[in-house]
């Protein structure tokens, strides 16, 4: 109902097959783009750059890393916040004992190196399925947190492993002010779902989902199932080291192997589940909802008169409300946010008919 | 090797904890194929409200009795609010759902109860006992022995009562259960109270054990290894891997530890059970199932 | 293509004294029966008469305790899934096996993942052979899609599609590999009249057109009557029939497990 | 180059596919959406296609005046054909291809033609069913004819197309010489013909181009060309003096969708093509009573207050105009008999102003088929003026 389709026909496959075939979708992203780069530097200021924004594009990458295992490979996982601070770790390493090397290859470095610690945790993979996996991914999460305590020689010898950020510069343009860290996430996570979007549009991606669906028939139809499950563990293990290094060296500056426990783990999966499996907008919306859903709560509780509840609370309350939306989005709408906006796109689509 | 002997009987009883916690995991799975993430939530939830009824004042029975009636009625709203809406959903889903539950619990076990630690003395005196030249503490003891008690009620509870053999049906074939009459949300209901019961007495001897606080709801990630060693489906598989699990653990903690670093036993589980199930994916008791297509 | 090497080798899938069983129960027993490259040979049967496991054991689901496989002259003695994807052979199957959650198109695509040259990093950055690929992959996808007759739902969820039409696209994803053999389990099962005369169509048109061996099975004998060369009859794991539609017909140990109670 | 290059004003069908292809070579003729895409012909491409063609059929004897009985839902191959016998002087006779097989059958027996283009088995099985043995059969799609005798007689479009060779064969087609002939049973299962000449279908195709201002940037969809007189008088002729560009939809399913796609400048429908639609819309609209449903109603008047007429454009009119494929259609054409008051308000409340043309079709019996030949020509007599 927004924009007009007419006319707007394929007369050759590339064409057809571009990510956007509508117009007016190429448009609205350009646009968007075009935003966030130039208007939001001046616009936003250093809360939000640190406290919001920058966040939630980590978050957002994150959602994509795990989302491509879990959400379009179907291999449940949580071991998403080992993956991050083997990809921050590295990095720091790599900025630490490869003097000079750009901030972006050593980042590239950091999660080509969680990839690899990914596909070692993702072999199981092929003898074991569903929640046997969630072993294997577990293992990764507490094993990685104790090396990385227990060996101080990953945090080059600093009390209770704690890291802190390389000057963050660019070919000479610092990086290091909050604007800064905002463009520079920005960029990485922009190009890294360029190439998301990429991956689950090709064949990789299909039979990502083709083993997801029904594993067997994709056997059947010779797909290698080790090989397509290995490279979603090293894929999701990739985006989630990136994401590790932006999370410590944007986003917090100083980060311990503990700032990757668990919690953070759940935490993206609760990301994919609210925002939508398999579903590339979805970590967007997601990570905006993690964000922005305990600012908002704690505002809420502010309107209320003091002492009604106190501050100590807001935590357990947060807690218990995630829990419910967990439930309420699994029951209700199991494919997320992202569900829900598809759905109301089809719909204006062919508004104002029914089908 | 008398110290060997020692740290692998401690091990071992340690082991009899995690079981107890794989068993509500093994009795929920059995009947309602649910993977349930939230039996430490639930384990937490029972200890804290039992310990803080005791502060309060109340008797122990009464106490004991009251956290149980809460379990049955946290049972009735998981089974209304949880499994009734998401019945026939992929197990993923629903492993997901109780990830969320157990936050759900946490959350309002300690807004409702707070979150510092509770002693709780359950007057069993933890002094080491001499046994055969070995030290071993009580407190290990009792805790077996309840563990066995309880193994025991359970199993008289499956196979002698008409509730326990439903169950057994419905843990079989959930459609051939329906088909002849069984009414599965009952069914449900009955056995997460039962697992809430198992939670409860758990929660007790770990918290008499650490205290109570919220730690107590991270066994779960000890029992998780435990289920893949002993299989997700049998109770006799639960209590052998918890076993293992403990006694392993303990001893790699001791023998390994000085080589590789301490710390290890939160991890050490997870790659014995990986080992494990490189071996036999389908654990200790477990069935593999054929492939139909 | 299929056709010109089928014709080389006379017969394309020979069984020798196959012997499946599951945990000691068995499924089939020492049955052997032999394929011609470019006939409709169908598998009959009562329910449980092992139709569905031979079938597993010729694409390599199963692997057959007893007994030899050869295809097109080479000799197998297990045969992985993915090998016999290779080979040549695609299926389809009882209960349809499509992938839910993607569109018609991706599921045909889907099928010929085995006829992809470029890597999945040129894929990923549409580099080098990916580009002209795709529009190569997508216009052998396409093919199929117009063969069969299923253009007008080429973008909707396959979960969405009626009955009738998942079937169809199953038998588009497993055509779209190309096949020299294709196992068809049970293709018309749940059909109206009318579905089935259409599928049998497509299915003689396919072996016709494409020149693809096919072997399926199939409960209506109208329909196998109809359209198949080649019929082999099974009851209880055993080979109770094995020739051209009519001398089967006429078989009295088949007439008995038909007339039998049994079915 | 003999006589048209002088004369601004081709006179036949043929000539003015020379002229198109001669001053916008590269421009778009056709458009035919296969396999997913929609595939492309230039106007340089069509002449030649058509001329290769023309040669073919030559070669196999196709004397100026025989007629080729063409059985096809709109394909490019179809019109090309036609345009084909036409540049050699013939008759294209078109049957309307959604007719049913009984109603058929005896047509095809009454005209026992020489030359037939089918679309493919279905309609050969009608051939067959009428005991015709035709002196060339074309076919355009050769799915399920493995076992159909690949004699000399039965032959693949593109195999023929094949056989054309190069070499000039000018138009031979005259303007006052029929171009297309339409057969249908009338009463009594009596043979009824409508025969329309080269110069009776440019003149009428020129009336519409003046009355409509047609220009070469205009789309139209040929859903169902070749099923009447009218489409050939209002889109085929208009399409060629014109050279705008003419899409034909991936298949009968799939022509709304197409629609939507395309969304065509220039529709050329009859009464049913208008109330189709309009019956379509009133099932797919929301359920009568819903707030959705009166909001459509409220936006959907003859007359409508400015607020209607503002608001309700962008709520409804506008979407739904878009939907059904309109939102470009300059001229959308009604040939034939007027539409029903319903639809016609229906599309009047889009601002979608429905034009009519009338049909002038003359049917009327046949004389004696076939017709003798006459110094090299097949003698038919265009209709009487």
């Amino acid at each position: 109902m927004f924009y007009q389709e007419a006319g707007q026909f394929s007369t050759r496959y590339t064409q057809d097959h571009r990510v956007f075939r509508l117009r007016q979708d190429r448009y609205g992203l350009s646009t968007l783009l075009l935003f966030a780069f130039v208007a939001v530097p001046y616009l936003g200021n250093d809360y939000w750059f640190s406290a919001i924004l920058i966040p939630f594009l980590v978050l957002s990458l994150a959602g994509l890393g795990l989302n491509l295992l879990t959400g379009y490979a179907g291999q449940l996982s949580l071991g998403s916040a080992a993956f991050m601070a083997v990809g921050a770790f590295a990095t720091y390493n790599v900025e630490l004992r490869v003097p000079g090397s750009p901030l972006l290859l050593s980042m590239a470095l950091g999660g080509g190196v969680a990839a690899l610690v990914a596909v070692l945790f993702g072999l199981p993979s092929l003898r074991i399925k569903g929640f046997y996996l969630l072993v294997s991914t577990l293992a990764a999460q507490f094993f990685v947190t104790w090396a990385l305590t227990r060996f101080s020689w990953f945090s080059n010898n600093s009390a209770s492993g704690v890291i802190s950020a390389p000057r963050l510069e660019i070919s000479g343009v610092d990086l290091n002010s909050p604007v800064g860290r905002y463009l520079l996430t920005l960029a990485v996570v922009v190009g890294l779902f360029w190439l998301g979007k990429n991956l689950v549009c090709s064949e990789l991606g299909r039979n990502w989902m083709a083993v997801r669906d029904m594993d067997t028939a994709a056997a059947v139809m010779g797909i290698a199932l080790l090989k397509t499950k290995l490279l979603a563990f090293a894929i999701s293990g990739f985006f989630l080291g990136v994401a590790g290094a932006l999370w410590a060296f944007t986003y917090l500056g100083t980060v311990e192997p503990h700032g990757f426990d668990l919690n953070r783990s759940f935490q993206i999966l609760f990301i994919i589940i609210i925002g939508g499996l398999g579903s590339i907008l979805g970590n967007f919306l997601g990570a905006a909802f993690i964000v922005l859903f305990p600012v908002l709560l704690s505002n809420l509780v502010a309107l209320l008169p003091a002492g009604l509840i106190d501050a100590g609370q807001i935590e357990n309350l947060q807690k218990m409300a995630f829990g419910i939306l967990i439930i309420v989005f699994l029951v209700k709408e199991p494919e997320g946010l992202a569900r829900l906006w598809q759905k109301f796109r089809e719909r204006a689509r062919l508004w104002p008919l029914r089908y | 090797m008398e110290f060997f002997f020692e740290v692998l009987i401690g091990g071992l009883l340690a082991g009899v904890m995690y079981a107890l916690v794989a068993i509500g995991f093994v009795l929920i799975y059995k009947a309602s194929g649910v993977f349930n993430f939230a039996q430490g939530a639930m384990v937490l939830f029972s200890a804290l409200t039992f310990v803080s009824l005791l502060e309060r004042g109340v008797p122990f029975w009464l106490a004991f009795v009251i956290s149980l009636t809460a379990m049955v009625l946290l049972a009735v709203a998981v089974e209304r609010a949880v499994l009734r809406p998401l019945v026939n959903r992929s197990p993923i889903t629903l492993f997901m759902a109780t990830l969320g539950l157990s936050y759900v619990i946490e959350g309002f076990a300690q807004a409702l109860w707070g979150a510092q630690v509770h002693g709780l003395e359950l007057g069993i005196s933890d002094e080491p006992l001499e046994l055969g030249g070995m030290l071993l503490s009580q407190f290990d003891i009792f805790a077996a022995v309840t563990a066995a008690l309880l193994v025991l009620a359970l199993s008289l509870l499956f196979n002698k009562t008409r509730i326990g053999l439903s169950l057994r049906a419905v843990a079989d074939d959930p459609l051939a259960a329906l088909a002849v009459g069984i009414r599965l949300q009952r069914v449900w209901v009955l056995v997460w109270a039962v697992a809430g019961f198992v939670g409860l007495v758990a929660g007790l001897l770990w918290g008499a054990r650490l205290g109570v606080q919220f730690s107590l709801s991270l066994v779960v990630l000890k029992a998780l290894p435990v289920l893949i060693i002993g299989g997700f489906t049998s109770i006799s598989g639960a209590i052998v891997g918890g076993l293992i699990i403990g006694a392993s653990e303990k001893l790699a903690e001791v023998y390994l530890g000085p080589v590789i670093g301490g710390g290890i036993e939160n991890w050490f589980p997870y790659v014995l059970a990986l080992l494990f199930l490189l071996v036999r994916p389908a654990g200790l008791f477990g069935e593999r199932a054929i492939e139909r297509v | 293509m299929a056709q010109t090497q089928a014709t080389k080798v006379e017969h394309l899938l020979v069984l020798e004294n196959i012997g499946l069983s599951f945990k000691g129960v068995k499924a089939v027993t020492d049955i052997s029966f032999a394929v011609a490259a470019g006939e409709i040979c169908a598998l009959i049967g009562p329910n449980g008469a092992g139709k569905s496991s031979l079938l597993n054991v010729i694409n390599g689901v199963y692997q057959a305790q007893q007994g030899r496989i050869r295809f097109a002259g080479e000799e197998h003695r297990r045969m992985r899934p993915h090998d016999a994807a290779v080979r040549g052979i695609a299926r389809t199957f009882q209960n349809i096996a499509l992938f839910k959650g993607m569109s018609v198109l991706d599921n045909v695509l889907t099928g010929r993942n085995l006829k992809r040259r470029s890597s999945w990093i040129e894929q990923a950055l549409r580099i080098g052979r990916a580009a002209g690929e795709d529009d190569r992959q997508r216009e052998a996808a396409e093919r199929i899609i117009d063969f069969l007759h299923i253009q007008p739902w080429r973008d909707t969820l396959v979960g969405k599609l009626p009955y009738g039409l998942q079937k169809r696209v199953e038998l588009a994803r497993a055509l779209a590999a190309e096949p020299r053999l294709l196992l068809l389990d049970e293709p018309m099962a749940g059909m109206n009249a009318e579905e089935k005369q259409q599928m049998s169509r497509f299915i003689v048109d396919i072996n016709r057109e494409l020149g693809t061996t096919v072997v399926l099975i199939e409960h209506d004998i109208g329909v196998v009557m109809g359209i198949c060369d080649h019929v082999v009859v099974l009851d209880y794991g055993r080979k109770i029939g094995d020739g051209p539609p009519d001398e089967v017909r006429q078989n009295p140990e088949v007439i008995a497990a038909y007339l039998g109670t049994r079915h | 180059m003999p006589t048209f290059t002088d004369n601004p004003q081709p006179g036949t069908l043929p000539q003015w596919l020379q002229q198109q292809a001669r001053q916008q070579g590269t421009g778009i003729a056709l458009r035919h959406k296969r396999l997913g895409v929609w595939q492309v012909r230039t106007w340089h491409q069509l002449a030649a296609e058509v001329q290769h063609l023309a040669t073919a059929l030559h070669v196999r004897g196709f004397v100026p005046g025989a007629s080729l009985v063409i059985v096809s839902r709109p394909r490019p191959e179809a019109l090309i054909a036609a345009l084909a016998v036409q540049w050699l002087g013939g008759v294209a006779a078109l049957l309307d291809p959604l007719e049913t097989a009984a109603a058929q059958v005896p047509l095809l027996r009454e005209l026992h033609s020489e030359w037939v283009f089918v679309e493919g088995h279905e309609e050969i099985q009608r051939l067959r069913a009428a005991g015709l043995a035709p002196r060339l059969l074309i076919y355009a799609d050769g799915r399920g004819l493995a076992e159909v005798s690949q004699a000399g007689d039965t032959l693949a479009f593109a195999q023929l197309l094949q056989q054309g060779s190069d070499h000039r064969l000018e138009p031979q087609a005259r303007a006052e010489r029929t171009a297309f002939a339409f057969y249908r049973l009338g009463v009594g299962q009596r043979l009824e013909q409508q025969r329309i000449s080269h110069a009776e279908l440019l003149q009428e195709g020129r009336r519409l181009v003046h009355g409509e201002q047609l220009g070469r940037q205009e789309e139209a969809l040929a859903a169902r060309t070749f099923a009447a007189g009218c489409q050939a008088r209002y889109l085929l002729a208009p399409w060629l003096i014109v050279g705008f560009r003419l899409n034909f939809p991936e298949n009968l399913e799939t022509r709304d969708q197409d629609r939507r796609e395309l969304g065509p400048t220039l529709v050329v429908g009859t009464r049913e093509t208008y109330e189709r639609l309009h019956t379509q819309v009133l099932a797919r609209l929301p359920e009568p009573g819903s707030w959705r449903r009166r909001l459509v109603d409220w936006a959907l008047v003859a007359h409508p207050s400015a607020l209607q007429r503002h608001l309700g454009y962008w709520l409804i009119r506008r979407p739904l105009r878009d939907v059904l494929g309109f939102s470009r259609t300059r001229a959308p054409l009604l040939v034939g008999e007027a539409l029903a008051p319903p639809t016609l308000a229906f599309f009047q409340a889009l601002a979608i102003e429905v034009c009519t043309w009338p049909d002038p079709a003359k049917w009327h019996c046949p004389a004696l088929w076939p017709a003798p030949l006459v110094n090299g020509w097949i003698e038919d007599s265009t209709q009487p003026a």
